[in-house]
């Protein structure tokens, strides 16, 4: 046992860092000004895949650099411990690009994979919708085939990260209402600057517009943009899904919020308080840096599993479930250790970081699967225990949707 | 990156399974709480088949007759240990194994089991003290040495020996051994946490075990949500100790500066793991779980009170936060480590 | 708003008080030695009885005295005050006595219920079986019509109180396997001395042996003491646990636990500790308290309903369902505050009090329904949230056997 | 025993209810929190509304032009105006009406609305400051009031008016009024308790209800245990919480020795219970749930800072263990009330 490169691996860390090292001014930091300005964030990312850091498992023939999984996560951790900011096109390559390459034409290939990893063009994934969350295939939008052979969509997606800066995006439509659910959806690349495409944005509780909704009005979208045969979305979808599990990884990069950070906010402000008060801290405090550390190293063993070539299974889940109650927890002591500055939105120094990280986290325990889903998943795929009956089995589209009084 | 078991601690895993498992289970703590006098129950597998086997000394060097091996070794064993609740308790002898470097003599009556020691800590209950004889304890900043009289206490769980012991007269065996002293006590909970992972991982496998098979208003009760979310979250909180376990043995093995957090840390996640666990276990089961025939509370039992060993969870949880704070105030934590800054936590979101 | 009795209350609680003085000593006091003696324990409930504080709430045909909920309550807070143990006959009184009033013949109603409410005849209840917890209707205990019309028991049944003392219990059997499970169960009296029936108890993880297990081999019942028509056992079985529900009835007194004697506990003990301790336990000792104020006042509002003569409804069940977590909350935090002795199962001076409370309180939580089923009832009877989906409806209960692989 | 509102005070809800319902709504305090400026924030139904509803002065004497009501029917409306987060707070009338008992002049200018008091503990965050202009507060001993400065800063909830204030010149209303003082502490701990009763009422409402529309898998997201299970949790609690805000405005009106204890549980109980009625409430609703249109984070908002008024949660349970403490020392607690004993506890299961 022991947390050291291999000899493979030290090498490739030495290139990642000496990139890093030549280009550091360029790439920016976490917490400049300009983060939110997507011409800097694609160039950033054209800049990184020039250098080779970007796809670095994809296949060279996508325009990747073939490597591996314990590559692109020793790229993540470089990235993240220069402070680099993350790369825009995030979604693009954890989503649509595995979707595009596993089930798109060899002209489709060449058209979006290298512009999509360079970020010249950025991409969004359009699944969810308003009446369909966890259950994602009772979505609505519908596409229908023109005579022409090319296809017209109208609906509504949500949830749609940077839809609002995206040039394409894969969308899942229901091609076919009478038959089940899962089996009348299609999937489609889109332009999204086609006419009929109205992006809005989504403001969160914290006010922040980390996403968008997405309005499809007549969109035509030509046949040969389909993905997979018509009526197999579901499948496609998966493949989707599947690769983002396996772009996250693990990797030992915490979600949401660093537990260390936290522990140096808490520590500044815990020596203003009475000792009954600093005991009680400690308490929580213990507690939650306790919970972060089990997932900091539990994150080292599945990367331990990708450094030996394992693909992270449903088990990776886990951190994400361990990690958002802890995360709450925390971000609630570090605003309590504010004392009484802690009842408004922003300190007496301009900062608001704890109190927005407190109304950003609520969302966390929601987006990328609820706990509850993540539950049922690690329960019956990593358990073994038994799935819920389901009430749409044997069901077509139209006659659920007549069942629910829609 | 390699944050695993290798082949060989594997194997050691496998061979201590099948020792543990066919020596010890949870039925022999049950009819330990039925015996007549708390100090006559016997120990499954017992001081000197423990102490045959190998395993209890794999940590004493091989010069003075013992495995050689590392904490992360012993820890492998541990957890085996834990999932059948044998007894005596390999914290005790990995305890002994630090305290008595250098003294290959005594270490040497450690491993051929005549040595039958148990470590006293101030004035509260006595780990193994039922099937001890001879005890090291710290008086002033002096390791001492001797025989004591055992009162053992009727227990909740027997598979402890826990007991109060009068020491007689001791012989000095190292002056300002306070350093050692403390570092002993780090590697007992490390072995206590492990222990308590292969409990707790034992009581998760029965629970899901018990969920698959029985059936409630016509499917098995591990389909409900409410059982199988219960599980989930027990089964995370297994895998972030097993982690903690590792980490903290490998600390004690071969990174010293790191071991006064990571054993704290896996001393309190083993507490209230195991704890939850063992109630999860006996919430699954319904009516059954609260039989005495059945082995939940055995593991329920062993949770109420290795909570209390080596400092109690509340302990853990404030030298975690402790050392936290000291490490935020120097800026030498994790934080520095992976080059994050408050900002950098809500900007990564 | 007031806690005040009504005249006619206050009259009542005068009376019942005068009677508890002046047979003081005969009534004895919880703690004492001979708690566990079935005879002194239905002498007790004779003399109370007698004195008209029994049955309150029956009919005076039934042997009861016609009395109001709120009457029984006051007896029962009165009793409580004065440390009287509880009635033997308390599941007869509550379960088994409602049901032989509202299912049995005339017959049966003059052999029973004077006896009953007297405690010449101790009761149980013979509903639970190894195979059924929490769906009761899937029991297996056959019941089998012989030629001279009387019928033949066999089976087992658990987690009966009681049953070692008692000399009749009240069975729930199937009689027709090859309908729905609910349909095919049928209610009988049976003799708990009679040949076939035998008792053993049931022990607990604390030691204790509150419950048995009963096997019947081939019990002969006679057809007179069916209760209710073949084949509407469930439709009885629902009379004996609504009865349950009614004669617990809130009240104000505390489950399992008085919050008040741990505070007294804690408080003698919290001057031992580091003043850090003691910060933390008083926030533990805090959170408890406030619950159990809660589930207190809870309880009256339920007693001001009932004085008003509402019948309690499910949300009754909110009370064990705040009260079992709190509990076990409370029990850890008193032994934890033995300090040194915290890890014995006997402390120093002969006490086992809290060691025993805490390995009690696990099966407070499952016992007389699952903090899970009670959730659901609550969540559905009470917020009127769906019922989950039926997985064993329309199916017989052979089938569902087969189904189980059992 | 009529532990229970009587029929007037239902029809003070009711009519308290259809003015809040009609005059205030969370869509409010969205607005408000988009406002320029904190300061410019407009409440609803806002200072002026609700002193003319008659409803905000329930508790001053009938001789002062007030209602002349109790506290519980104070509490009755607070509910109502915790349901659609009104502001300001009646919570800040209260404490007035205690403060100012006697002082029949201001207190008929609290009543026609001329005086726009607040009150001030310590350096803190003033409630309802920013829509007052006079303010009263504790120098020493004494009772003092006067007009300040006050500084509106960025509001988590905005419908709590909150600011710093700094006092101009103060005139001493009363001496050796620290026991007036703390009354009134613990009476606005009552109020509070009672508006956030309304919230967490109404965030389970609204819970309930999409749980019972909203369809998952072909069946209402209701009926899966884990949504159903975190409602009823919910809803036990604002029972809970209920019973103990009655109990509280009881014993202020009616038992003063009582309120100590009953005061700060309620207080307690009101921050931890609005806190999970509020994250429930985001969790059930999925992605909606966190959305800025929704108004689920308009009642996460009132949770998370009226855990921090008039003393936080962990203040008010600390003060609940030391009242119970001394309680049980004193051996005049509930337990010498009920008869029981620390056996009795353990018999009586």
């Amino acid at each position: 046992m022991d947390f050291d490169d291999t000899p493979d691996e030290a090498a490739w860390r030495a290139k990642v860092r000496a990139f890093i090292e030549e280009h550091r001014e360029e790439l920016g930091r976490r917490g400049d000004e300009q983060r939110f300005d997507d011409r800097v964030a694609r160039a950033r990312q054209a800049l990184l895949y020039d250098g080779g850091l970007v796809g670095v498992t994809w296949p060279v023939e996508a325009g990747g650099q073939g490597g591996t999984p314990m590559q692109q996560a020793i790229v993540d951790q470089e990235l993240a411990r220069a402070e680099v900011p993350g790369l825009i096109n995030l979604i693009g390559i954890g989503m649509c690009g595995p979707t595009v390459i596993h089930h798109g034409s060899p002209e489709q290939h060449r058209r979006y994979l290298k512009r999509l990893l360079r970020a010249d063009d950025v991409w969004c994934q359009l699944f969810s919708e308003p009446a369909s969350g966890s259950d994602l295939a009772a979505l609505r939008t519908r596409a229908v085939r023109t005579e022409d052979g090319s296809w017209r969509i109208s609906g509504q997606k949500v949830w749609t990260t940077l839809a609002h800066l995206a040039d394409h995006g894969i969308v899942l439509t229901r091609t076919d209402p009478d038959v089940a659910k899962h089996r009348g959806l299609t999937m489609f690349v889109v332009d999204m600057k086609a006419p009929g495409v109205t992006v809005r944005p989504l403001r969160q509780m914290s006010g922040g517009a980390d996403f968008n909704e997405v309005f499809f009005d007549d969109v035509v979208v030509p046949d040969e943009e389909r993905l997979g045969d018509v009526g197999d979305g579901w499948r496609v979808a998966l493949t989707t899904l599947m690769s983002e599990r396996l772009s996250l990884g693990g990797g030992g990069t915490e979600i949401g919020v660093g537990s260390a950070a936290i522990a140096e906010h808490v520590a500044r402000h815990v020596g203003d308080l009475s000792a009954d008060r600093q005991a009680l801290v400690r308490q929580e405090l213990g507690r939650a840096y306790v919970d972060s550390l089990g997932t900091r190293y539990t994150g080292y063993r599945q990367l331990s599993a990708i450094s030996r070539g394992d693909l992270p299974g449903p088990e990776a889940s886990a951190g994400k479930l361990a990690g958002t109650r802890s995360a709450r927890d925390l971000a609630d002591l570090a605003v309590r250790v504010l004392g009484e500055h802690a009842a408004y939105a922003v300190g007496p120094s301009g900062s608001s970081t704890w109190q927005d990280l407190q109304a950003v986290l609520p969302g966390m325990a929601i987006a990328g699967g609820t706990d509850q889903v993540l539950r049922n998943v690690i329960g019956e795929r990593v358990l073994g225990l038994p799935p819920e009956p389901r009430a749409d089995k044997g069901v077509t589209f139209r006659e659920s949707l007549a069942a629910a009084g829609a | 990156m390699n944050f695993d078991l290798d082949d060989e601690q594997r194997d050691l895993a496998a061979s201590a399974r099948d020792f543990l498992a066919s020596s010890a289970s949870p039925a022999v703590a049950r009819a330990a709480l039925d015996a007549d006098h708390p100090a006559a129950a016997a120990l499954a597998p017992g001081r000197d088949a423990l102490v045959a086997s190998g395993f209890a000394t794999i940590t004493v060097p091989e010069s003075a007759g013992g495995g050689g091996g590392s904490l992360l070794d012993l820890a492998v064993v541990a957890e085996q240990a834990g999932r059948v609740l044998a007894g005596p308790s390999l914290i005790t002898f990995a305890r002994a194994a630090v305290l008595l470097a250098g003294d290959d003599e005594r270490l040497a009556r450690l491993v051929d089991g005549s040595l039958r020691v148990a470590v006293v800590d101030g004035t509260g209950p006595v780990l193994d003290a039922a099937s001890a004889d001879t005890f090291l304890t710290l008086r002033g900043d002096d390791l001492v040495c001797g025989p004591g009289a055992v009162d053992v206490r009727a227990p909740i769980d027997p598979t402890r020996g826990l007991g109060q012991v009068v020491l007689g007269d001791v012989e000095v065996l190292a002056p300002d051994a306070r350093l050692r002293w403390e570092h002993a006590e780090r590697v007992g909970r490390v072995v206590l946490a492990a222990e308590d992972l292969g409990a707790a991982g034992r009581a998760l496998e029965i629970g899901v075990a018990y969920a698959r098979e029985r059936q409630a208003f016509g499917r098995a009760i591990g389909s409900y949500q409410a059982v199988k979310h219960a599980l989930v979250d027990v089964y995370v909180q297994v895998e972030q100790l097993r982690s903690l376990v590792w980490w903290a043995a490998w600390a004690a093995d071969q990174a010293d500066d790191k071991l006064p957090m990571a054993a704290a840390a896996a001393k309190a996640a083993a507490a209230t793991t195991l704890t939850t666990a063992a109630e999860t276990l006996i919430q699954v089961h319904g009516g059954i779980g609260f039989t005495w025939e059945h082995d939940a509370h055995l593991y329920w039992r062993r949770a109420k009170v290795d909570r209390f060993l080596l400092g109690d969870d509340v302990a853990a949880y404030d030298e975690v936060a402790r050392l936290a704070i000291a490490q935020a105030l120097a800026g030498d934590g994790p934080s520095a480590e992976a080059g994050a800054s408050a900002e950098a936590a809500v900007a990564a979101r």
